[in-house]
C-alpha cells in the first residue's frame, strides 16, 4: 500500500464520521466542533493530493475562520440553555432517502466514468506556481474575486450590524 | 432562587435576552475583600450592579457599647484596618471632645505624625492594588504592587519600632498616645520618607505618562461635584471630582492648624484625577511628616494618667461627633456617653461606606475592565465598610 | 450661610432650637413628620448638600431617635439633625433628597428596625436577608446565637 | 508529501503525550466529588442563571472584518512567494487586490463596528 | 485614539516614551538587590518593642512574678485571660492562668496594667500549630515561654512611666 | 492510487451535506450542511487539479474557497438578522413570504 | 524509525525546554520585582521548582463541574495543547536539525496556531462558567485580532528571503538579519513583537485571563492535569512565537561557529529565549488595557501599519527584482 | 532556680467550652482525601511484595515532597489579616521561595489561608470555596479571628473559629500574625505535608507536653 492509500484510508474514515456526526449531533455546538475537525480532516486529504498550500489555506481559512463565525453566529442568536441548543431533526426519512438517490447517483455516473488511474508527477513547487498563475493568468478574475468577496462580506456586515 | 441577593438582581433588569448575571466577589482577586458585586452584562457592558456588602460585618458599633473607653481603641483599628492609626484617632478625639480632654502638644505631634505616615503607607496599599487591579496579577501591575509594598514595608518598619505593631497598633489613647518615640526613631524616619519621596517618582514615570494607564483611568468613573456631595463620599474621591475639602484644613483637630501643606484638587472627577490627588496627597504627608518631625516638641505624652484598669477613663454624659481625614477620607465617630466607662452609644462614620455607595450610580455603562478600575481608585476597605 | 444665621433660619422655619458648637449646629426633636421638610430646607436653604451619615440611638424606653448630620462644605456648616420615632419606628426617608442615604438607611433599617418610608429598596444590608431581629437595638444581647455557625 | 509523515508522527505522539498523562493523572488522583465541589466556580457564591447566554452582535462584526483579512492574507502567500520574480506588475495587482478590500474595512471602521460595543 | 490632542503621531511618541520609562524602571529594578528576607535561615531583626506571643516571667528572687490581681482579666478585650488568685502569706499567687492565645489580639493592654510585670511579650510569634488546644497557654507554658524566647522591651511599668504625665497634669486629673 | 475513491468519497461528503440540508431544522444547522457540500466539491476540485497536473485548478479552488468564506459569512449575517426580527432561527418558522 | 526517534526526542526537547521556561520567567519576573522567586526547593535557586509543580498537578483531584458539557470540557485541553506543539515540527534549531523543514513551513505554523481558537473555544463553553465563557470569546477576539497584524509581519521576511520555508528565511539572512534592515526591520520586529505579546495573551494584551476582571479566565474551571496541559499549552506556543521571532527577524542559528548544529541551536534557542524575555520584561512592566481597546489598537493602528510595512517592503522588492513593468 | 511555687493543677483544656467542640469537631471532621482506589490497592499489593515497601514509601515520599514543595494558596483574604498575606506574599517576604504561587481561581489552588474574620454571611461562601477546591487540600487559619472569633468572638455576626466551618490544619497566632509567623506556618504546614499518609489521613495533632 503506498503511503497516500494509507493516508486516504485513515483519512476517509474520520472525514466521513465527523461529517456524519455534524449532521447528526444534537448539540449544535457540538456540530460545529465536528466541523471543525472534518474541515481538518479536508485539509488532509488536500495534503495526499499534493496541494500543501491549500491544505494549509484550508486549515486557516475554514478552521481558523469559519468556525471562529459560525461559533460566533450561534452564541450571538442563540439562548443557548436547555432546549433551545438541542436540534431535532426533522424529515429524516424523506432527507435520507433524497440523499441517498443523490449519492447513488453520483457514484454510479463516476464508476461509469473515465478516470485516470494514475496521477501525473506534481510539477515542482506548487505554492510558487499557484502564486505565479495567481498574478499574471489570473489576474482579472483575482480582481474580480476581491469585489465579489468584498460585496459579499460588506452584505453580511449590513445584515448583521446592529439597528439603531 | 435560592439566593435571596440574587433575586433583587432579576428585578433590577435581568430577563434580556443579551444579558448576563455574573458575580463578583466575594472571593475575588479584585473585590478588595469580601465584596460582592452582582453584575448584569450586556456583552462586556455593565448595565445595572448591585453590590452586596456585609460579609465582614463584626459588630463593632455593638462591641463599643460592650467595651470601655480604654479597651475599645486597640479594636477600633480593626475598623479601617489598612490606616488603623487614623481609625483609633476619631474614637479618641470624640471621647475627649465629651471630655474636654486636653492632649498635650508633644502627643498631637505625634499624632499627626503618625496619622500623616499611616496616609503614606495606605495610599502604597492603594497604588499597589489597584495597579493590581487594573495590571493584572501576570504583568506590570504586580511589579508596582511589589514595589509598592516594598515601600509600605518601611513605613511599617517605622510603626513596628514605635508600637511593636506592624498593622493594627493601638497607639492611641483617650488623653494621648501610647508609645514615645524610641532613640534615633526620627531619623529613621527621615531617612524612609526621603527614600518614599523618591520611588515615588519611579511609580510616576512608570504610571503617569504610560498610555496603556492613561486609557485605563482617563474619564473612566466620573463622579460629578453634585453626586459626589449628596452620597457623601469623602476624601482622595471627593477631592477628585473637584470638592476642595479637607478635614485637615478646613476643621483642624490635632494641631493640624500649626502644619502648612496643600490640599490637591482635581476637577476631572475620573479615576484617573483620584489617582493624582492621591500621588500629590502621599507628596503632602511627607511634607507634614518632615514638619512634625522638625517641630515635634518635648513633653509628655499623654494628660491623662497611665492606664492602670480596665474603667479607668469615664467620660461625663454627652455625645460628640468627631472626625478625622483618614486616607479614604472623613472618618468619622459619633460617640454618646452616658457617663460609665463605657459609651452608650457608637456610630461609625466610615468612609468606605460612603464611598463604595457611589458606585451602583457610576458603574452602570462601563465595561467590566473598568469596574474593577473604578472598585480599585474608590480604595474601599472592608473592616471600615461593614464594620 | 453663618452658623448664626442658621440657628435664627432654623429658628424661624421650624421653630427648633439650634445648638451651635462652633460652626457645627445640632438640632434636637425635629418632629417625624417635618423630617423630610427639614432636609429639604436644609439643602435647598442652607446649602447642606454633603450627606455625612445617618443613623439611630435606642433609647430604651424612650424610643428610637434617628440621628442625620448633613453639611455646607463651602460655608463649613455642619447640621446634626434628631428625630423621635413613635414605637413603630417608621421615619420618612431622605432617599429622594440625597443619594448617598440609600446604603445608609438601609444600614439603619438593617439594625434598628427602623422603616424608612418611600425608601425605593429597603433591605437588609450588612446582615444576611434572613436575620432576625435588630442587632443594635439594646434589647438585643451581643452574643446572641445564630445558628448553624455557633 | 513524504515531509508530512514526520509531522504526523509528531502530532500522533503529542495526542498519546497528552492521553497519557491524563490517564495517568487519571490512575493517580483522589477523586472525592460531592455536589458543592461540582458546583460551577462563581467567586464563592451560587450561580445566578446560565453561561450560556446570547451575546452581542458585536463579537460577529469583529469576525467578518477578520475573515476579510484573512482571505487578504491567504492571498498574500503566493504573492509573496513570486514577487520577486513577477515585479511591479504584482505588486499593483495586489495592491489593487488590498485597494478593494481595504473598502470593506473603511466601511466597518465608518460605521464603528472596530469599536466593539 | 487621540486623547490629548497630540495627533496620532504625537500619541506614538508619548507611547513610545512611556514604555521606554516603564521598562527602565523595572530593568533598574532587576539590578538592585532583592528585598527579600530568607526567612527560615535569616530572620529579620526585631524591633525592641515587638509585641508577639505573651508569656509569663519570674521575677528577680527567681518566683513568679505574678500576683494575681487579675487586673489583666479585666482590661483584655476579648477576655482570653483567666485568673484565679491563691492567697498567699507574704504575697499572693494565680492558682490558675491561662492564656487563650487563639483570641488574643495583642494589645498589650495587659502588660501595661499588670502591677507587678508578671505578663510580658516576646519577640516572636512562632507558635503556629496543628492543634488548637496548644494555643491554650497555662501557667507553666507561659513560664517556659518566658525563658524560651527573647522578651521584649515592654513591662508594665516601662510602659506606664513612658506614658506617665508630668506631675501638674497627674494631679488635675486625679480631681 | 486512482481519482474515483477521491470522487467517491466527495460524493459522500456531499451526500451527507445534503442530508444536512434537507432535515436541520436550525438555519445554523443548514448551513453547516452546506458547509460540508461546498467541502465536498473543494475535494473534487482539488482532485481533478492533482490529476490534470495544473495548478489552475487549484487556483479555483482557492477561490472556491474563499468565496465559499463569504457565502457563509453572509448566509449566517442573514440568519442574524432573521432572528433579530422572528426571535428565532427555526427553519420551520422562517415563511418569510407569509410575512 | 528515524523520524519516530526524531519525533519523540522533539517532544520532550520541548516539554522540558518549557517547562523550564516558566521556571526562568518566574525567576525572571522575581528578580525584576525585588524578589528572588523559587528558591528553596531544590537548591540552589529552586531549580526543582517546574518538577515539582507537574507532579503535584499530576497527583492533583480533576474537577469536572456538575453542569459542563463534558465530552467539550475533556478534550480542550488536548485540542488546546495539540497545535501549540505541533508548530514545533516545522521549526528547524540549526541546519538540518529539526523535524521537517517544509516548503510552506511557515504557513504551517500559522494554520496551525490558528486552530489554538477551537481548543480556547472549547475550554470556554465547556466549562459552563460565565468567567470562562466571558474569558473564551474575549480571547477568540483578540486573537483573531491580533492573528492578521502578526501575518502580515510574518510576511515581511517571506517577502524578503523570497521562500516560505524557514530554514531558506534563516539562510536569506546570512549577510544582514531582517531585524537590520533599515528602519523596515525595526518596525517590522516591533509590530512583530506587539503581535506576539498579543498572541501569547501576556500583559498589556491579556484580557483573556485577565484575574482582576475573569478570574482565570477560560480555564477557570480546569484543576489537575488538565490545567497543567493548558498551562504547559499556553507557554508552549509562547516558546514557539519566540522561536518564530528568531527565525524570522534574528536570523535563527545563524552567529559565530554555527556551522555545528550544537552551537547553532544553541544560537537560536538564546535568540529565542530573548524575544521571550524581551516579551516577559514588557509584560511585567506593563498594565492592561481594556477588550475595547486592545480590539481598537489592532484594528485601527497596528492593523494598517503592518499593511503598510508591508506594502513598502514588496515595493521595494518588486523594484529590485529587476522586472520593471 | 524553679523557685517553691505552691504546686497547682494544671488547668485542663476540657474546661473551656470552645475547646470541646473543638475537639469533637476534629474528631467528626471528614476522612482525608485519598488517592485513587486503584493506586491504593495497588501500594497495598506492592507492599506485599518483599521489599515492595521501599518502593510504595518512595513513591509516597516523591508525591508528599512534591505536594509541600508547591503549595499554591488561593487568593483570599477575609480582613486586616489579608493585609499582612498580602505583604507575605509580597518582595520582603517572598514566599514565592516555597514554591507558593498564588491563584485567583479554587480550582486551581492547594491552600486556603483563611486570613480574618469569617461572619455568618461569609461563612457559606468560604465554605463554598474550600469544597471548589480539588483535593488534597489544606487551610490555614490566620489570625486569632480566624482561629477563634478573637477579639470579636462575641460578636453577634461572627463565627468563633474557621474550624467549625472547614477544617484546619494549621493555626497562626497573631492579631495579625506577621508575616514570619505566617511563613512559620506554612513551614509547619509543609512538615505536615510530608507525613500525609497514602491512606489520606492527616497527621494527626499531638498534644505537645513542655
Ligand atoms: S494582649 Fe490584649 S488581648 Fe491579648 S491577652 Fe493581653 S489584653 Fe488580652
Ligand atoms: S499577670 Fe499581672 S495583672 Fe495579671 S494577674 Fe498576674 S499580676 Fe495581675
Ligand atoms: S485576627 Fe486581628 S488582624 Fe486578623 S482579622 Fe482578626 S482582628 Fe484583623
Amino acid at each position: 500500500m503506498t503511503l497516500e492509500a494509507a493516508g486516504f484510508w485513515g483519512l476517509a474514515p474520520v472525514l466521513l464520521a465527523s461529517s456524519l456526526a455534524v449532521v447528526l449531533s444534537k448539540n449544535l455546538f457540538h456540530s460545529v466542533l465536528y466541523l471543525a475537525l472534518a474541515l481538518v480532516a479536508t485539509a488532509g486529504v488536500f495534503l495526499l493530493l499534493q496541494a500543501e498550500f491549500l491544505a494549509a489555506v484550508q486549515v486557516l481559512l475554514y478552521a481558523g475562520g469559519v468556525i471562529t463565525i459560525v461559533v460566533f453566529a450561534i452564541v450571538v442568536t442563540e439562548r443557548l440553555v436547555g432546549e433551545r441548543l438541542a436540534q431535532t431533526n426533522r424529515g429524516v426519512i424523506n432527507g435520507g432517502l433524497i440523499s441517498l438517490a443523490v449519492l447513488i447517483w453520483i457514484v454510479v455516473f463516476i464508476a461509469g466514468a473515465q478516470l485516470p488511474r494514475t496521477a501525473p508527477p506534481p510539477p515542482g513547487d506548487l505554492t510558487q506556481a499557484i502564486g505565479r498563475d495567481l498574478l499574471t493568468r489570473f489576474v482579472l478574475p483575482f480582481e474580480l474575486l476581491a469585489v465579489l468577496f468584498l460585496a459579499g462580506l460588506l452584505g453580511a456586515l449590513f445584515f448583521a450590524r446592529k439597528e439603531e | 432562587m435560592a439566593d435571596p441577593e440574587a433575586r433583587k438582581v432579576i428585578e433590577l433588569g435581568y430577563g434580556g435576552n443579551e444579558r448576563l448575571v455574573m458575580n463578583m466577589g466575594p472571593q475575588h482577586p479584585s473585590a478588595h475583600g469580601v465584596f460582592r458585586m452582582i453584575l448584569t452584562l450586556e456583552g462586556e457592558t455593565i448595565a445595572a450592579l448591585d453590590s452586596v456588602i456585609g460579609y465582614l460585618h463584626r459588630c463593632h458599633e455593638k462591641l463599643g457599647e460592650t467595651l470601655t473607653y480604654a479597651q475599645y481603641p486597640s479594636i477600633a483599628s480593626k475598623t479601617d484596618y489598612v490606616a488603623a492609626m487614623t481609625s483609633e484617632l476619631a474614637y479618641v478625639l470624640a471621647a475627649e471632645k465629651i471630655g474636654k480632654i486636653e492632649v498635650p502638644k508633644r502627643a498631637q505631634y505625634l499624632r499627626v505624625l503618625v496619622a500623616e505616615l499611616q496616609r503614606v503607607a495606605s495610599h502604597c496599599l492603594w497604588l499597589g492594588t489597584w495597579c493590581l487591579d487594573i495590571g493584572g496579577a501576570l504583568g506590570g501591575g504586580a511589579t508596582v504592587f511589589l514595589y509598592c509594598f516594598r515601600e509600605r514595608e518601611m513605613v511599617l518598619d517605622l510603626f513596628e519600632s514605635l508600637t511593636g505593631a506592624r498593622l493594627l497598633y493601638g497607639f492611641h489613647q483617650v488623653g494621648g498616645v501610647r508609645y514615645d518615640l524610641p532613640e534615633g526613631w526620627a531619623q529613621r524616619c527621615r531617612d524612609t520618607v526621603d527614600r518614599i519621596d523618591q520611588r515615588l517618582d519611579e511609580y510616576e514615570s512608570m504610571l503617569e505618562s504610560n498610555t496603556a494607564f492613561l486609557i485605563r483611568s482617563q474619564r473612566v468613573g466620573v463622579i460629578s461635584r453634585e453626586l459626589a456631595q449628596e452620597v457623601g463620599i469623602a476624601g482622595p474621591l471627593l477631592r477628585g471630582s473637584g470638592v476642595d475639602f479637607d478635614i485637615r484644613r478646613d476643621d483642624p483637630y490635632s494641631s493640624y492648624a500649626d502644619f502648612d501643606f496643600k490640599i490637591p484638587v482635581e476637577e476631572a472627577g475620573d479615576c484617573y484625577a483620584r489617582y493624582r490627588v492621591r500621588m500629590q496627597e502621599f507628596r503632602e504627608s511627607i511634607k507634614i511628616v518632615r514638619q512634625a518631625l522638625d517641630g515635634l516638641p518635648e513633653g509628655p505624652i499623654s494628660s491623662r494618667p497611665a492606664l492602670k484598669s480596665v474603667g479607668q477613663v469615664r467620660i461625663p454624659k454627652g455625645e460628640a461627633y468627631a472626625r478625622v481625614e483618614g486616607p479614604r477620607g472623613e472618618v468619622g465617630c459619633y460617640l454618646i456617653a452616658d457617663g460609665s466607662p463605657k459609651p452608650y452609644r457608637m456610630k461609625w462614620r466610615g468612609a468606605s461606606f460612603s464611598n463604595l455607595s457611589i458606585l451602583p450610580h457610576i458603574v452602570p455603562g462601563h465595561k467590566v475592565a473598568d469596574v474593577v478600575a473604578i472598585m480599585g481608585s474608590v480604595d474601599p476597605v472592608f473592616g471600615e465598610v461593614d464594620r | 450661610m453663618t452658623p448664626d444665621r442658621a440657628i435664627s433660619l432654623v429658628q424661624e422655619r421650624f421653630g427648633l432650637q439650634a445648638a451651635g458648637e462652633g460652626r457645627y449646629l445640632t438640632v434636637e426633636g425635629v418632629p417625624v413628620e417635618r423630617w423630610q421638610e427639614f432636609f429639604r430646607f436644609a439643602k435647598e436653604t442652607l446649602g447642606c448638600r454633603f450627606f455625612s451619615f445617618l443613623t439611630a440611638v435606642d433609647w430604651k424606653e424612650q424610643g428610637l431617635e434617628v440621628v442625620c448630620r448633613v453639611e455646607n462644605l463651602e460655608d463649613g456648616v455642619g447640621m446634626l439633625a434628631k428625630a423621635r420615632l413613635a414605637p413603630d419606628a417608621r421615619c420618612p426617608s431622605l432617599t429622594g433628597l440625597y443619594r448617598g442615604a440609600d446604603w445608609m438607611e438601609r444600614e439603619c433599617y438593617d439594625m434598628f428596625g427602623v422603616r424608612f418610608e418611600g425608601h425605593p429598596d429597603l433591605r437588609r444590608i450588612l446582615l444576611s436577608q434572613d436575620w432576625e431581629g435588630y442587632p443594635l437595638r439594646k434589647d438585643y444581647a451581643v452574643d446572641t446565637p445564630h445558628p448553624p455557625y455557633r | 508529501m513524504s515531509d508530512y509523515v514526520p509531522v504526523l508522527i509528531y502530532a500522533a505522539f503529542i495526542l498519546a503525550f497528552a492521553v497519557t498523562s491524563l490517564g495517568v493523572a487519571a490512575l493517580l488522583r483522589p477523586s472525592r466529588s460531592y455536589d458543592a465541589k461540582l458546583l460551577n466556580y462563581e467567586c464563592g457564591s451560587e450561580p445566578i442563571g446560565a453561561a450560556w447566554v446570547q451575546f452581542p452582535v458585536g463579537f460577529y462584526l469583529v469576525a467578518l472584518v477578520f475573515l476579510l483579512f484573512d482571505v487578504l492574507a491567504v492571498f498574500l502567500f503566493p504573492w509573496a512567494l513570486t514577487l520577486r520574480d513577477l515585479g511591479l506588475a504584482a505588486f499593483w495587482a495586489m495592491a489593487l487586490f488590498l485597494f478593494i478590500l481595504s473598502l470593506g474595512w473603511l466601511y466597518a471602521y465608518r460605521e464603528g463596528m472596530l469599536d466593539w460595543k | 485614539m487621540s486623547r490629548n490632542g497630540t495627533g496620532f503621531w504625537g500619541e506614538t511618541w508619548q507611547t513610545a516614551r512611556a514604555v521606554a520609562a516603564a521598562m527602565t524602571i523595572t530593568l533598574k529594578n532587576l539590578f538592585r538587590k532583592p528585598v527579600t528576607v530568607h526567612y527560615p535561615d535569616v530572620v529579620r531583626p526585631y524591633p525592641d518593642r515587638l509585641r508577639g506571643i505573651l508569656a509569663l516571667i519570674y521575677d528577680e528572687t527567681g518566683e513568679e512574678a505574678c500576683i494575681g490581681c487579675r487586673l489583666c482579666e479585666y482590661v483584655c478585650p476579648p477576655q482570653v485571660i483567666k485568673v484565679e488568685m491563691l492567697k498567699g502569706e507574704k504575697r499572693n499567687y494565680a492558682k490558675t492562668f491561662t492564656l487563650e492565645l487563639y483570641a488574643c489580639e495583642f494589645c498589650e493592654l495587659c502588660v501595661q496594667v499588670c502591677p507587678t510585670d508578671a505578663i510580658i511579650m516576646l519577640k516572636t510569634f512562632d507558635l503556629a500549630t496543628s492543634d488548637r488546644r496548644e494555643m491554650l497557654l497555662d501557667k507553666d507554658r507561659l513560664h517556659a515561654l518566658g525563658k524560651q524566647f527573647e522578651n521584649s522591651w515592654a513591662t508594665g511599668t516601662k510602659l506606664r512611666e513612658m506614658q506617665a504625665p508630668p506631675k501638674t497634669a497627674k494631679a488635675e486629673a486625679k480631681e | 492510487m486512482g481519482l474515483q475513491p477521491y470522487l467517491i468519497l466527495a460524493a459522500c461528503l456531499f451526500a451527507i451535506g445534503l442530508f444536512g440540508v434537507l432535515t436541520r431544522r436550525n438555519a445554523i444547522g443548514i448551513l453547516l450542511g452546506i458547509e460540508l457540500m461546498l467541502n465536498a466539491v473543494n475535494i473534487n476540485l482539488v482532485a481533478f487539479a492533482r490529476y490534470a497536473a495544473d495548478p489552475a485548478g487549484l487556483i479555483f479552488t482557492l477561490f472556491t474557497i474563499s468565496i465559499t468564506v463569504a457565502e457563509v459569512a453572509l448566509g449566517l449575517a442573514i440568519v442574524i438578522l432573521i432572528f433579530r426580527v422572528r426571535l428565532t432561527v427555526e427553519a420551520d418558522h422562517l415563511d418569510l413570504l407569509k410575512g | 524509525m528515524r523520524d519516530v526517534l526524531a519525533a519523540f526526542i522533539l517532544l520532550n526537547a520541548v516539554v522540558l525546554i518549557v517547562t523550564y521556561l516558566t521556571y526562568v520567567e518566574r525567576k525572571f519576573a522575581a528578580r525584576m520585582q525585588s524578589r528572588i522567586g523559587p528558591y528553596r526547593v531544590g537548591r540552589p535557586h529552586g531549580w526543582l521548582q517546574p518538577i515539582a509543580d507537574a507532579i503535584k498537578l499530576v497527583i492533583k483531584e480533576d474537577i469536572i463541574p456538575a453542569l459542563a458539557d463534558r465530552p467539550v470540557y475533556n478534550l480542550a485541553p488536548i485540542v488546546f495543547l495539540i497545535p501549540s506543539l505541533l508548530i514545533f515540527a516545522t521549526i528547524p534549531f540549526a541546519p538540518g536539525l529539526g523535524l521537517a523543514d517544509l516548503n510552506i513551513g511557515l504557513l504551517f505554523f500559522l494554520a496551525v496556531s490558528s486552530l489554538e481558537i477551537v481548543g480556547l473555544f472549547m475550554g470556554g463553553w465547556g466549562s459552563n462558567n460565565k468567567y470562562a465563557l466571558l474569558s473564551a470569546m474575549r480571547g477568540v477576539n483578540q486573537i483573531i485580532s491580533y492573528e492578521v497584524p502578526f501575518v502580515l509581519t510574518a510576511l515581511i521576511p517571506v517577502l524578503l528571503a523570497g521562500s516560505l520555508q524557514l530554514s531558506a528565511i534563516v539562510e536569506a539572512q546570512r549577510g544582514l538579519w531582517f531585524v537590520a534592515y533599515p528602519v523596515l526591520g525595526q518596525l517590522a520586529f516591533i509590530a512583530f513583537v506587539i503581535a506576539t505579546i498579543a498572541s501569547e495573551n501576556r500583559v498589556p494584551f491579556d484580557i483573556l485571563e485577565a484575574e482582576s476582571e475573569l478570574v482565570a479566565g477560560f480555564r477557570v474551571e480546569y484543576s489537575g492535569m488538565k490545567f497543567a496541559l493548558i498551562q504547559l499549552a499556553e507557554y508552549t506556543h509562547m516558546f514557539g512565537v519566540s522561536c518564530l521571532g528568531a527565525l524570522l527577524f534574528l536570523g535563527g542559528w545563524l552567529g559565530p561557529g554555527s556551522a555545528h548544529p550544537v552551537v547553532g541551536a544553541a544560537w537560536f534557542l538564546l535568540k529565542a529565549l530573548f524575544i521571550f524575555l524581551l516579551v516577559t520584561w514588557v509584560r511585567w512592566s506593563f498594565v492592561r488595557i481594556r477588550v475595547d481597546q486592545i480590539l481598537g489598537l489592532s484594528w485601527k493602528v497596528l492593523l494598517p501599519a503592518t499593511l503598510i510595512l508591508l506594502m513598502a517592503t514588496g515595493f521595494w522588492v518588486a523594484l529590485r527584482s529587476g522586472h520593471v513593468a | 532556680m524553679k523557685p517553691p511555687t505552691p504546686q497547682i493543677p494544671a488547668p485542663v483544656w476540657s474546661e473551656f467550652k470552645d475547646l470541646q467542640e473543638w475537639e469533637k469537631l476534629h474528631q467528626e471532621r471528614p476522612e482525608g482525601d485519598k488517592a485513587s482506589r486503584i493506586v491504593e490497592s495497588l501500594f497495598d499489593t506492592i507492599e506485599n511484595f518483599p521489599g515492595g515497601w521501599l518502593a510504595v514509601t518512595s513513591t509516597e515520599k516523591l508525591f508528599n515532597w512534591a505536594r509541600k514543595s508547591s503549595i499554591w494558596p488561593v487568593t483570599f483574604g477575609l480582613a486586616c489579616c489579608a493585609i499582612e498575606m498580602m505583604a507575605t506574599f509580597a518582595s520582603r517576604f517572598d514566599v514565592e521561595r516555597f514554591g507558593m504561587v498564588t491563584w485567583a481561581s479554587p480550582r486551581h489552588s492547594d491552600l486556603m489561608i483563611v486570613s480574618g474574620t469569617v461572619t455568618i454571611k461569609m461563612a457559606p461562601m468560604l465554605q463554598r470555596i474550600y469544597d471548589q477546591m480539588p483535593d488534597p487540600k489544606w487551610v490555614i487559619s490566620m489570625g486569632s479571628c480566624a482561629n477563634s472569633g478573637g477579639p470579636f468572638r462575641y460578636g453577634y455576626h461572627v463565627v468563633k473559629g474557621v474550624d467549625r466551618v472547614v477544617p484546619v490544619d494549621v493555626y497562626v497566632p497573631g492579631c495579625p500574625p506577621t508575616p514570619e509567623s505566617l511563613m512559620f506556618g506554612i513551614l509547619k504546614l509543609q512538615e505536615q505535608i510530608a507525613q500525609f499518609q497514602k491512606t489520606g489521613k492527616r497527621a494527626e495533632p499531638s498534644l505537645k507536653t513542655d
